[in-house]
């Protein structure tokens, strides 16, 4: 199979989308003829002109509002948050709006809208802009979040998230933008609220999403190299919905259970994976179930620091190897 | 009336016929009748929540809103039931919603705060002060994308211009040429607050549309034909240039904050108020101009009272009479898949009770 | 002792704060001379004057963030939230200005602000206006974050916020304002990060915070009445600083865990109690741990759908004898 | 100058002594030298995240900040450096910052949009865009309840205006009558957006300052003299008046939007940039009007330059040399309470990684 850039898995589902359904509209600050800050919509512009993809200022509770009342017309929009973390400024439209206006007409409007963008630390550019809301996303009914780790997955759940008729989040991440991985060259899509399992194991379950994954599979590669331990690495993809069947049935398999995640550790997605399991599989844990967070400060700029605020293998090996003890 | 110009005489005003100047006249008794029931209800304990009355302005909806077409959309925020009836609601599902009743228009999930209508271009009552100004600069987006002649019609109080996303919205809202026209309703008061204590301005609230080349114009809230004249030019605005303006109308609330507002009558004198009751209100003065202008007999008008009363009790009666939500509708509503049943609503738990 | 309701504890508690310390200011929508939307500050504007006690537009994000940007000079302003719904337009202000400056900094500044307001469902004043978002907050390591569930904590717990040189945010419950509680003439404080058993037993541990603390107690009561369970009533008080001790010294005592939350569950208060309870006390549970929460939707405003939507007594002694079974 | 009015003439540059002035072109020289060696540094790895230079900017700054007295506070966005150093800042605490070091003025923990010197009056160095402008507001609330006069200068962009922040905070300014002085410092772009595209407006951005009742003016950055007069016009509204000013300063930057920006010189014309550099540099025109009074001569000038290269290469060895932070440092200055090993510092779990 071929093999593309993360980056360009999201762009060819935005431009698949665009193509297939004239009322996909792509927005935010730079998207159109800077191509992106990160260039996720590279040449979109171009190809499909002032109309479908659109440079907005910086206002993002403005835009982003913007798009919501468009979509409560049967406009798509897509919106990009240069970064996840100028939510913030745009949070009551997200929630409020977005999230509630379903439910406070009795079920007469429909958001279809989708926000995406990175959500990310470990790129030494401060506290300010190295928020992962997704666990604040997914406390809220109304809306969906969903955390790709590959270029396949981004691809095929982009799609279904732009098709989806309620508001969805899409978390990127600006450290895998550059990450490539196999996409087929024919057009497919991966449904919301579906978990994978991205690597077989029978001693120990990690559980993680975005970028965790990636530091969950090298982990499970030295757990296995030098300690003999076979890791399941399940990735939930969606955050919600969210597929608790996928992480149970492993749970069930292996008894031991390590959640790695980048979000910060109090009330972190994680918590929520550690309550349901201890709760629907307890009587099939072998010990309690550990977690590994982001060191729980606001991201530090230091470059080398900040390589260890983040979850990765050492560490992720040495929590392992404490719930398998 | 003290202005030197006189909005009968204008084109939009003069193309009135007489049913619809005495429409006009019923849609604003309505409104009151249908307040004043609602009121009595709400203070015998049949409603929850907040319940703001729209007593005193109901010429500003009523007037604006005479004038939308089939492309021309509202949105407003909480103090939303002048408009809600304006679009053609009726008083029965508004007063079910009052009530929390399953036949609400919202289903009983909203409230007061909540009515919601978009088969009637009604986008809703919306709680969050100025939170619905970037939804009607969308609303307007929309409009222009699916390449409609169309326009929003933004109802904010004066209260809310100091919101940011008001003033993102503005920027916005002329950058990319959008057909909407924010409606600052300025009956002179947030909650307690009076416009002095609240907002910074030089001659009026919607001047500050001026600092992003949008056109604005103040109204005199009262007069019906200012308010359609003033409208009309902006709607034409809109439908033609497909831009935005900003309208500041004056007018004034006669009750409290919401009813729950014990402090009604201390920001404010009882002689502000009842002097607005007896020189400005609304209903008085439109009843007056059209009986002066022999397009309405005192019969007709007594008549249209009665059966706007009528109307609101049998409302009531309906809202009474109407079951309760089922406890399972607590979970229906929130994602549109999982009511529909489609695949992807049935993909995934999306709900975490248990 | 004498009895006040928690309105006025708190009320008290920012007169002897404003007479303390000339820098604390009180700022607010409506705070001075509408006596505040729920009358917590009422008499304050009349006796500390303009200075003192300050009405503000209808600008969170401004409003509060001036606070912030005065806390840094040394002003102590505690500003009201009229609804801590509102915090969502100003979350930026109060996420990334209030939470990062201080790290962001390098310990340069710090900013001793106070957010307080109500935060609770249960008044159907709808979706919009019913956040209860201290698992937000808690999840932001530089800010703090306590929810009194009694007149007698409101009134100790928030002179020591208002003396904390941290940022605290304070969530009461309009649902509490008028409830009488036992308060002190004297002066007195508790610290934050403190939690307290307000009621003991043997059988089963309930956690809770804010009015969930109330539903517990009611159904403690009907627990022992009824079932012979005895339930004790563990009230975290204080979410960040959390107290784990308290938690766990109760939980190893009764083995059985039962937690109670107004949140909506995915990702609530109590997730990351049910976490940290299932990693430290693992081998002393005898049963899965079970929450309760607001059910999985907006609030709804319907009133009697409403009163079912939040955790109630029945449900809650519904839950404890699954726990206990 | 194209200028009618020689703003050298106005009574704050008369008063200037020729050491004053010298100063002055020491300070936009000593920006530049630095910012020419953090960007070698960066170019070839030694810091991380992004780096958004201030070249051709420096007059705003320094022109500004010059006036600056005992209480009159600076706060601005993440292009920080020039302030940084205009406030006083040495480059060694700067440059080690940039390079994540421990003896950064932020430990190494907020990077180039984070320089802070509270000591100095320098409150940062915000990287959300607009996200100041409240802070602003509220250091000008600050010294105003302390009873001193003294002012806050806030800088923001020209995009930043377009947030709902900056206009909340220009209604609690004009409101509150506070001493803040916002300066959108006009570049002409945000990122790779032109100002015509992000920002509707009618004269000028400024502008929209009206709509509040706020004095505002606009200014030629290039110009250190008009830069000086007219902020001094605005210090003493602040101090005399305690009322706010927006003034805008045309201004220009060489380099993309942070040093990553590879479109920078797509969305403008290379000649644009030249252009600027060329016949508005702020240190060339600088430095020709003292030579041209005879406050400086060549020599000085070559002088200064070849100092401030000298410090900047100082700085990048000490930063080079410094030691990064321990690992423990990630979980301190975030709590004061427990920083300062107080009881409440030290009563419940404040983190939560264990
Ligand atoms: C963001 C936000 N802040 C505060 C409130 C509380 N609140 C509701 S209405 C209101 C006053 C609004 O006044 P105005 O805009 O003049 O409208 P009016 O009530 O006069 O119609 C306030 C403060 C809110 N709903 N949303
Ligand atoms: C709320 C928010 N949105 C977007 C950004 C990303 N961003 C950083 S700087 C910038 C452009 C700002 O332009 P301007 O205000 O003109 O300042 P300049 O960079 O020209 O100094 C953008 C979009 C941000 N930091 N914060
Ligand atoms: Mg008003
Ligand atoms: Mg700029």
């Amino acid at each position: 199979m071929r093999t593309i850039t993360y980056r360009q898995a999201i762009n060819e589902a935005l431009a698949e989308e665009l193509e297939r359904d004239e009322n996909v509209v792509l927005m935010g600050e730079e998207v159109a003829e800077y191509n992106g800050a990160y260039k996720v919509t590279e040449g979109l512009w171009k190809r499909f002109g002032d109309k479908r993809v659109v440079d907005t200022p910086i206002s993002e509770a403005g835009f982003i509002g913007m798009g919501i009342g468009a979509s409560m017309l049967g406009v798509r929009p897509v919106m990009e948050l240069m970064f996840w973390s100028f939510a913030y400024v745009a949070f009551d439209q997200m929630i409020n709006n977005a999230g509630c206006v379903r439910y406070m007409s009795g079920g007469k409007i429909n958001c279809p809208i989708v926000v995406r963008g990175p959500a990310n630390g470990g790129t030494n550019v401060g506290a300010t802009h190295s928020h992962t809301p997704e666990n604040f996303i997914a406390n809220t009914p109304g809306l969906k979040v969903i955390c790709p780790a590959t270029a396949y997955d981004a691809k095929g759940m982009m799609k279904s998230a732009i098709r989806d008729d309620d508001p969805v989040y899409v978390m990127e991440n600006t450290k895998l933008y550059g990450e490539l991985g196999e996409v087929p060259e024919e057009e497919y899509t991966i449904p919301l609220g579906v978990a994978d399992v991205k690597r077989e194991g029978t001693d120990l379950t990690i559980v993680a999403h975005g970028r965790a994954v990636i530091t969950a599979l090298k982990s499970a590669e030295i757990l296995a190299a030098e300690h003999g331990i076979s890791a399941e690495v399940v990735d939930l993809r969606s955050i919600r919905p969210l597929d608790e069947e996928t992480i149970l049935t492993s749970v069930r398999k292996t008894n031991r259970v390590l959640l790695v995640d980048e979000n910060k550790p109090f009330c972190a997605v994680n918590a929520q994976i550690a309550t349901m399991i201890q709760e629907k599989a307890f009587d099939y844990l072998d010990a309690p179930i550990l977690r590994l967070n982001a060191l729980d400060a606001p991201a530090i700029y230091s470059p080398p620091l900040e390589e260890l605020q983040l979850p990765r293998p050492e560490v992720v090996v040495e929590k392992a190897l404490a719930v398998c003890k | 009336m003290n202005s030197a110009i006189d909005h009968a005489t204008a084109p939009i005003n003069q193309q009135l016929s007489s049913e619809g100047k005495i429409s006009i006249l019923r849609d604003i008794v309505r409104i009151r009748r249908f307040e004043q029931a609602a009121l009595k209800q709400y203070t015998s304990g049949k409603m929850g929540g907040f319940l703001h009355l729209y007593n005193g302005q109901e010429s500003v909806a009523v007037g604006t809103i005479s004038l939308a077409g089939e492309n021309d959309h509202i949105i407003t925020a909480y103090r939303d039931h002048g408009h809600a009836l304006s679009v053609g609601m009726s008083m029965n599902e508004c007063m079910a919603e009052l009530y929390g009743k399953a036949t609400g228009c919202s289903k009983g999930k909203g409230g007061s705060m909540h009515f919601f209508a978009p088969d009637k271009n009604y986008w809703g009552g919306h709680g969050i002060v100025a939170g619905q100004t970037p939804l009607g600069a969308g609303l307007a987006y929309g409009l222009k994308y699916q390449g409609l002649k169309g326009s929003c019609l933004c109802y904010l109080g004066d209260g809310a211009i100091n919101q940011g996303a008001y003033h993102e919205s503005l920027n916005l809202a002329a950058l990319f040429d959008l057909p909407v026209i924010y409606v600052i309703e300025n009956n002179g008061y947030s909650m307690g607050t009076s416009q002095k204590r609240s907002s910074a301005f030089k001659s009026c609230l919607a001047e500050r549309a001026d600092g992003y080349d949008i056109a604005w114009d103040t109204v005199n809230g009262e007069d019906v034909y200012e308010v359609r004249a003033k409208t009309q030019v902006a709607i034409e605005r809109a439908h033609e240039e497909s831009r935005p303006t900003v309208l500041e109308i004056s007018t004034y609330r006669y009750y409290g904050h919401s009813v729950a507002d014990a402090n009604s009558k201390k920001y404010r004198s009882p002689e502000e108020i009842k002097q607005y009751q007896e020189h400005h209100d609304p209903i008085i003065l439109w009843r007056k101009r059209l009986l002066d202008e022999g397009v309405l007999t005192e019969d007709q008008a007594s008549e249209i009272d009665k059966e706007a009363k009528a109307e609101a009790k049998e409302a009531v009666k309906f809202a009474e009479e109407s079951p309760f939500p089922e406890p399972k509708a607590i979970l229906e509503d929130v994602y549109y898949e999982v009511d529909q049943g489609t695949e992807a609503g049935k993909t995934g738990k999306h709900f975490f009770n248990d």
